[in-house]
């Protein structure tokens, strides 16, 4: 294989050496002139596996995800074939399908590369540094942009948050014995001196959790006396508690 | 030159950018779209025909100056402007699925490449490539994404329709159903 | 035009700024400096005696291609070099947050963001659309960011109240004190 070999190189470099398992895919294949609508499909398995291996890709999901989806195309060609023909699909379909799919989508990135090519060869005119008074022409802004991109935001988080290491993890069992604690010695309390001076998000989502729980379970009652008023946790009676 | 040619000139030349003929039309209220558009012929004629190193190139919706290809290489040499750094192809990838198939959403993108393009989707946004050009029906009315006037740009087109089209390519993918799957 | 007057013309047309006579001497490692000189009077020649909207101009620093002066009103009517300028998603996002969390500092802005915003801080600075408006408690007391009355008058704002209300958004962008359910 003429693959790249680079065991002594970091993981990050391989990566950019293909833009995905597909990529790759389509080296072997093409490497051994291989048609795509008739894979090999447990010699190309093997030769994914040891490939990803050797450049160091089993680290990424992605990689990972694709030999799995081989070796599985794998087993299912390994099954017997129904005797009537007809009713048998061929396992490697969807697979010739994407591969077909992402083949065309590289011959347009290379027509594009081109393209993009030649056109680096033209420069504009530089920019030039207009004097300070002209610098900042008006900025083109509305309100609905602004919100748009706020919900934009709001759309990024949960799929970052996802990869984040939370340092503090929700502390609900916590939570809910210091709203024991509080009550054993009191018979209110409002939510606000619950939470304290200045609580962390995480701070007020596990006690928000907890409240709801020990409310559920009957421990606690939760009134507000009007809509935005401060919301009170009183302690349940023992007739309300069982 | 005609005056409006000169002006055509000072202009494009002044904007540093691909301008519409409506934009060019503000240069003179008492031209018509007819008399630009010669104006416009008649620089790129003197242009042609005089051996300059700049020439007037229809892109991106509008018109521009630049240089000509095979001065490339010197400017470069001399380091009086830097080539602008190239794409990578998985950038390119996720430019050209966007570019057939917009307004189009990441979940498909990400079918296509079988790779996460969070990261490519905000660099391609960044750099004014792509842009969200609306919200889809699913789930969570998922961003869908277009491409931009700078995307024409980056390639030197004049529109969207002159990318390739998609029966021209070697590798044709007709309607999906009809593949024939090497049965 | 020679190929060395054609290779000057793309080159002060690319640099956009005054380029000096040793620069343009990298153009063309064979010219000499009275060819390069002659080539830049036969540029000038050509500019003359076409009626061309541009000139090559001489200044302290060197060389360079400016619009002739005749023509600037007209372009500047058309408004075709200082257009409104879209900002960008990145700029766009940043002023987000900060219309809405101020005074926010800028390690807050690039957690939400997840990318260094340094840049874009600056270019709303310089816009005028954000300042400083004091400083943080923790580490190095980090400097803090809010809207100017710029910002409210480029949204048509009679002040920040009338921002839209980020009910349906998620918690993320609320200001902290709002989100403890309403206490």
């Amino acid at each position: 294989m003429a693959l790249p070999t680079a065991a002594d190189r970091p993981f990050v470099i391989q990566l950019e050496e293909f833009s995905g398992p597909l990529d790759l895919l389509l080296h072997l294949i093409r490497e051994q002139e291989i048609e795509i609508t008739d894979i090999p499909i447990g010699r190309i398995a093997d030769q994914f596996l040891a490939a990803i291996h050797v450049l160091r890709l089993n680290q990424a999901a992605e990689y990972l995800e694709m030999a799995a989806y081989l070796l599985r195309i794998k087993i299912l060609m390994l099954l017997p074939q129904p005797l009537d023909a007809e009713e048998w699909e061929d396992p490697r379909a969807e697979l010739v399908r994407r591969l077909l799919e992402y083949e065309q989508i590289r011959e347009v990135v290379d027509w594009m590369l081109r393209r993009a090519g030649e056109r680096a060869d033209r420069f504009p005119r530089g920019v030039v540094p207009e004097p300070p008074e002209l610098l900042l022409p008006p900025a083109e802004v509305s309100v609905d942009q602004l919100l748009q991109a706020a919900e934009r935001l709001v759309e990024l988080l949960p799929a970052r948050v996802m990869h984040r290491v939370v340092p503090r993890p929700l502390d609900t069992e916590g939570a809910t014995q210091r709203i024991q604690e509080v009550l054993r010695e009191r018979e209110r309390v409002e939510l606000a001196e619950l939470l304290g001076e200045r609580p962390t998000i995480t701070d007020i989502i596990s006690v928000l959790i907890a409240l709801l729980e020990l409310a559920r379970l009957g421990a606690v009652g939760l009134s507000q006396a009007d809509g935005f008023g401060p919301i009170l946790i009183t302690r349940a009676t023992a007739h309300e508690a069982a | 030159m005609q005056p409006l040619t000169k002006l055509l000139e000072a202009a494009l030349f002044a904007a540093a950018r691909p301008v519409a003929l409506d934009e060019l039309l503000g240069l003179d209220p008492g031209a018509t779209e007819e008399e630009v558009r010669a104006a416009l012929s008649e620089l790129q004629g003197v242009y042609h025909a005089g051996g300059h190193g700049v020439e007037v190139v229809e892109l991106a919706e509008g018109f521009q100056i630049l240089t000509r290809r095979e001065c490339a290489e010197a400017i470069a040499q001399a380091q009086l402007v830097q080539r602008p750094r190239r794409l990578s192809v998985a950038a390119m990838e996720t430019l050209a699925i966007i570019g057939y198939r917009q307004p189009v959403g990441r979940a498909e993108i990400e079918e296509i490449r079988g790779v996460a393009v969070d990261g490519v989707l905000r660099l391609l946004q960044e750099r004014g490539l792509i842009d969200v050009v609306g919200r889809g029906e699913g789930l969570g009315r998922p961003l869908l994404y277009g491409t931009t006037l700078a995307f024409l740009e980056l390639l030197g087109l004049k529109s969207l329709s002159e990318l390739p089209r998609l029966e021209d390519l070697s590798v044709a993918l007709k309607p999906l159903a009809d593949q024939a799957v090497g049965e």
